[in-house]
């Protein structure tokens, strides 16, 4: 395997797992809900593909690739369905958004 | 000195899985709540999966697939028997629920104390 | 060493997981909490070679007892109550207990060490011996459905016991069409990603189910996957739709059919003359034998655990809150 | 053809016909097969026996695969007699079911018990058989998980928390013996106790051996109520349906016994149970503080079902003092009390069901002159108690004479006496149902009881004859018991 393409998938794992930082630190410092999820899911989302394709890169073209394909799309799928799913369950039980109402 | 090194580097993995069996039998035995006993109960179980689990692996092993350029394979036989436990313990954990259920209908809760109160009040 | 790394801290997020546990109120929190911690093992188990175990563990701990789970929550309360006593005498059983355990290990084998007594003996003939006269890849599959095919029929007895036993406890109820929440049914992208999804986890449980043998998977993980698509799709598309596609009737017929046809290959080998379940007499060749046996016990397996599984879905929701 | 097949047909064929008996649509149907069954299962365990006393232990290689590398079944003397206690209990229980099950639950719930209860004999029968200790481990979850289902059908929210609490401890001690389990194969590789057997003296005295005894231990003695690992057995017999009540007091902590005696004798050995381990100076006194105390808690029961659950809590005790002394006699005694009580309890239990079925209660202030109404049924409990508490030409008494011999013959008569002291307490709660049932004027609701109906006095009546034919003609019990006993202790033919 070319050095080019060992260095192109260790920016992409090393990138995935910060946005996953990223939101991890979200969902921890956000003030509510919502905003949180936010945070979770859009980081989520990327990160997660970013470490697939680092992944794809190292297992070159094989069956481990195929297989990541698969779970890169089902991924892509179910992680924003499942915040939307919990956004509006959220929205449904009533539950505010914190606010900043103070004057800009 | 050096003896007491190595055991302890050796041994360390299985004292965790310890301390984590013990975490899951303490609630079963302390927590009232009926839930949380049973949720006690499967942590109790999965942490005793993990010792099985750790006792098969191979220092530079590979999973038990016969395969090429692999020499060394884990020891298949707990993951065997690990995979019946597992199954026995959700066919527990689905009696024990739908039982905490059953209860909270007659008893409207599922506090073992509570219970009591009211097992002796009759 | 990256797996020693990986490892500990999955170990370490394990105990995190467990005091949180013991500690935390609110019991639909302690539910994420112990899918979690189930979903942490499966990992490790992952790290330790056992991918058929972690594929079991992911699909049953932190899949359908998470879901068993959530719907008792659902059906009696969030709260725990405090003890009324100070816990001194669990505690000192839990210590005690411990402490026998830690003083046990120390003449264990190291983690690891290749030379402990179960590397040695028994073990190694079953990867010596299952490719020739069994001739799957899969060891842990010959093991669990040949060598030790008994046990696996006591395990599919277990499961048929607790099937058994929440239809006395719970019962069931049929559900009207189309009853679920209205609230649900606002949800439109929940319920056209499901109908997107719902052919492809039936596609995978097959998968699963039949590429046992090579891979990780069989007739256990199969029949799970299998049950949860339909969970899936009756979250989505209420109890009562998946009722109409698999009655409770059908899922009885299933549950028993499953063990009858394990139990079904075990006597047919003893009508040919052999002991029960010698696989190796069902074909003329004895690896031909073996395979069958496996293929069709695994499928007993797969359509027990689908179909106890849905019956005590159907058993839990149904149920009124 | 078939006899080569008799071991592990003991346990397929009531594990085949439980599915089965779900798919019948009519209840009659579900019982009538599940009686069917339980006779043929009998049938079997008399060939099993007659064979293995004719040619010495049977083994039977499952999947034909070869010790240790497959599982084995192994039926010697020891397990004859379980084998025969829990198919005769089964089979005497079933034709009594119909009509006390019948009016005890719920119409739509009767194929499920049915096919609970031969799930049950399934697994209590795979524990008896087997000779591997995970297939154990198996068997003895299927029979636990049957029983908590079984348990909580009776009648009464009671019966549902009973049930639960029997789950829970009953999880902890399978879950204990898996431990040990577990750990006794890290140090030799080998599930098959034979096996285990050949390969743990090389590292018997190692600190993981002695720690993986000591869970073993404790995970059974829940299993089997040992005093004080008993908590969850006095609600689970009361709130029981009564068929439930006996066939699970009859057999379910017997092979909790059974299951100790084959880890001490067969797996550990004789010299490292009881030398180095010193498990016997344990289970003695553990078994005599039961014996003392729960025959004193069992003079106080209003409840008679909890009275007799109390009670058993106690002969539990007598059963493991045998089995503590490790001499022949004792161990013989262990078990000859092993059958004597099975029988003598589920006598007990069925009478009590008759009662309930008539009345809907077993407290003793609802049997006032309950005697003069149902003659037939007190008459058997009462020669039931009369074994029970170990007068002559009863089986009890025989249970106590070889105990006692046993006792006397290491010397220890303290505990002699105290057997006796306890024989006098049981003579107080069995005097205590007399004194109500015969003694005190029949109110209202009682006089308007009739007999119960010949479907359950036959069955129990049957239970007593049992009892007073092995009271008088012991030689067949006692010979079983000490062969299996000279089998376990390793001075019989192997």
């Amino acid at each position: 395997m070319g050095t080019v393409v060992h260095i192109l998938s260790w920016i992409c794992l090393t990138g995935g797992a910060c946005f996953v930082l990223v939101g991890a630190i979200g969902v921890l410092r956000l003030p509510d809900f919502y905003t949180r999820l936010h945070a979770v899911s859009v980081s989520d989302t990327m990160g997660a593909g970013l470490v697939l394709a680092g992944l794809m890169l190292q297992g070159g073209l094989s069956m481990v690739t195929v297989k990541l394909v698969l779970i890169f799309y089902f991924m892509i799928f179910t992680g924003p369905t499942a915040t939307h799913a919990l956004a509006e369950a959220a929205l449904q039980a009533k539950l505010k958004p914190v606010v900043d109402d103070r004057e800009p | 000195m050096h003896d007491m090194m190595h055991g302890v580097l050796g041994l360390y993995n299985y004292w965790i899985v310890i301390i984590l069996m013990m975490t899951g039998f303490y609630t079963v035995i302390a927590r009232p709540n009926l839930v949380k006993k049973i949720i006690g109960l499967f942590i109790f179980q999965t942490s005793v999966f993990i010792l099985f689990i750790s006792m098969a692996k191979i220092e530079g092993g590979t999973a038990p697939i016969i395969s090429e350029g692999a020499r060394i394979y884990s020891n298949p036989l707990p993951h065997v028997l690990i995979l019946t436990a597992i199954v026995v313990s959700l066919a527990t954990t689905a009696l024990a629920l739908a039982l905490v259920i059953r209860i909270r209908e007659a008893y409207g809760t599922i506090d073992e104390d509570d219970i009591h109160v009211q097992d002796e009040a009759a | 060493m990256e797996e020693h790394l990986i490892n500990n801290v999955l170990l370490g997020l394990l105990m995190m997981t467990g005091f949180a546990i013991v500690r935390m109120k609110s019991l639909l929190a302690v539910t994420m909490l112990t899918s979690i911690y189930s979903l942490l093992s499966a990992s490790l188990f992952v790290v330790l070679d056992a991918v058929d175990v972690a594929l079991t563990e992911a699909a049953i701990g932190a899949g359908i007892s998470t879901i068993l789970l959530l719907a008792t929550v659902a059906r009696t309360t969030d709260e725990e109550k405090a003890p009324r006593h100070k816990p001194l005498l669990p505690l000192f059983v839990v210590v005690a207990t411990g402490a026998a355990l830690i003083y046990g290990t120390l003449d264990m084998p190291n983690y690891g060490d290749p030379m402990a007594p179960i590397h040695l003996h028994v073990a190694p003939t079953y990867l010596h011996v299952t490719p020739e006269e069994i001739g799957v890849p899969n060891v842990v599959t010959s093991v669990l459905a040949s060598f030790r095919g008994y046990d696996t029929l006591g395990e599919v007895t277990v499961i048929f016991t607790a099937g058994a036993g929440v239809l006395a406890l719970l019962g069931y109820r049929t559900r009207r069409r189309n009853s679920q929440d209205p609230e649900i049914r606002k949800m439109v992208v929940l319920r056209v990603i499901t109908k997107l999804f719902f052919p492809l986890i039936l596609l995978f449980a097959l998968y699963v189910q039949f590429h046992g043998d090579y891979g990780p998977g069989g007739g256990f993980q199969a029949g799970v996957i299998f049950a949860t698509g339909f969970i899936l799709y009756a979250l989505a598309y209420g109890l009562g739709n998946v009722q109409r596609i698999i009655p409770y009737r059908t899922l009885r017929i299933m549950m028993v059919a499953g063990v009858l046809i394990y139990i079904g290959v075990g006597i047919e080998s003893m009508l040919l003359g052999g002991k029960f379940l010698e696989y190796r007499i069902l074909a003329d060749d004895p690896v031909t034998g073996q395979h069958l046996g496996i293929m069709l016990i695994e499928l007993g397996v797969g359509i027990t655990v689908a179909a106890v599984i849905l019956i005590i879905y159907y058993g839990f929701v149904s149920r009124r809150h | 053809m078939l006899s080569a097949h008799l071991p592990a047909l003991q346990v397929i064929v009531p594990l085949v016909s439980a599915p089965v008996c779900l798919l019948l649509r009519n209840p009659r149907h579900a019982w009538a097969f599940a009686l069917a069954v339980s006779w043929v299962t009998l049938a079997v365990a008399i060939n099993l026996a007659v064979q293995v006393h004719a040619s010495g232990t049977t083994s039977y290689a499952l999947g034909a695969w070869a010790v240790p590398w497959g599982i084995e079944y192994r039926v010697d003397m020891a397990s004859v007699l379980m084998i025969l206690i829990i198919t005769t209990i089964g089979a005497i229980v079933m034709p009594y079911s119909w009509r006390s099950i019948g009016h005890e639950i719920d119409k739509k719930h009767l194929q499920l018990f049915y096919t609970c209860y031969l799930l049950c004999l399934t697994g209590l029968l795979g524990i008896v058989v087997t000779g591997d200790a995970f297939n154990l481990f198996v068997f003895l979850e299927i029979s636990s998980l049957s029983s908590y289902v079984l348990i909580s059908l009776g009648s009464g929210r009671r019966a549902l928390t009973a049930a639960l609490q029997y789950l829970v401890m009953g999880t902890i001690g399978a879950t204990f013996i898996l431990i040990g389990i577990g750990l006794l194969y890290m140090m030799t590789g080998t599930l098959n106790m034979a096996d285990l057997s050949q390969r743990l003296p090389v590292n018997a005295d190692s600190r993981t051996i002695r720690v993986a005894f000591a869970f073993v231990t404790v995970g059974v003695s829940i299993k089997l109520a040992l005093f004080p690992l008993h908590l969850w057995l006095p609600n689970a017999y009361t709130y029981a349906p009564s068929v439930v009540s006996a066939f699970i007091a009859a057999t379910a902590t017997k092979t909790g016994i059974y299951i100790l005696l084959r880890f001490f004798f067969t797996v550990f050995g004789i010299s490292f149970s009881f030398e180095a381990m010193h498990v016997g100076e344990i289970l003695m006194l553990l078994a005599s503080v039961a014996i003392l105390v729960t025959s004193l808690v069992a003079v106080f029961q209003d409840n008679v079902k909890r009275m007799l659950a109390y009670s058993s809590i106690g002969h539990i005790g007598y059963m493991i003092l045998g089995i503590g002394m490790a001499t022949t006699a004792g161990v013989t005694a262990g078990m000859v009390h092993l059958f004597n009580h099975a029988i003598i309890k589920g006598s007990l239990f069925l009478a009590m069901g008759c009662i309930f079925l008539r009345l809907g209660s077993v407290e003793l202030s609802d049997m006032h002159g309950i005697a003069r109404q149902m003659p037939w049924t007190m008459a058997a409990f009462v020669t039931g108690g009369l074994s029970l508490i170990g007068i002559p030409l009863t089986a009890g008494f025989i249970s106590k004479w070889y105990l006692v011999n046993a006792v006397l013959s290491i010397g220890y008569w303290p505990l002699a006496v105290l057997i006796l002291v306890s024989s006098l307490l049981g003579l107080i709660y069995i005097w205590r149902v007399v004194e109500t049932a015969y003694f005190q004027m029949p109110g209202y609701k009682i006089r308007k009881l009739s007999e119960a109906p010949a479907a359950l006095l036959v069955p129990t009546w049957l239970l007593i004859g049992t009892n007073l034919y092995f009271g008088v003609n012991a030689g067949l019990v006692t010979d079983i018991a000490g062969q299996g006993a000279a089998v376990l202790i390793g001075q019989g033919v192997p």
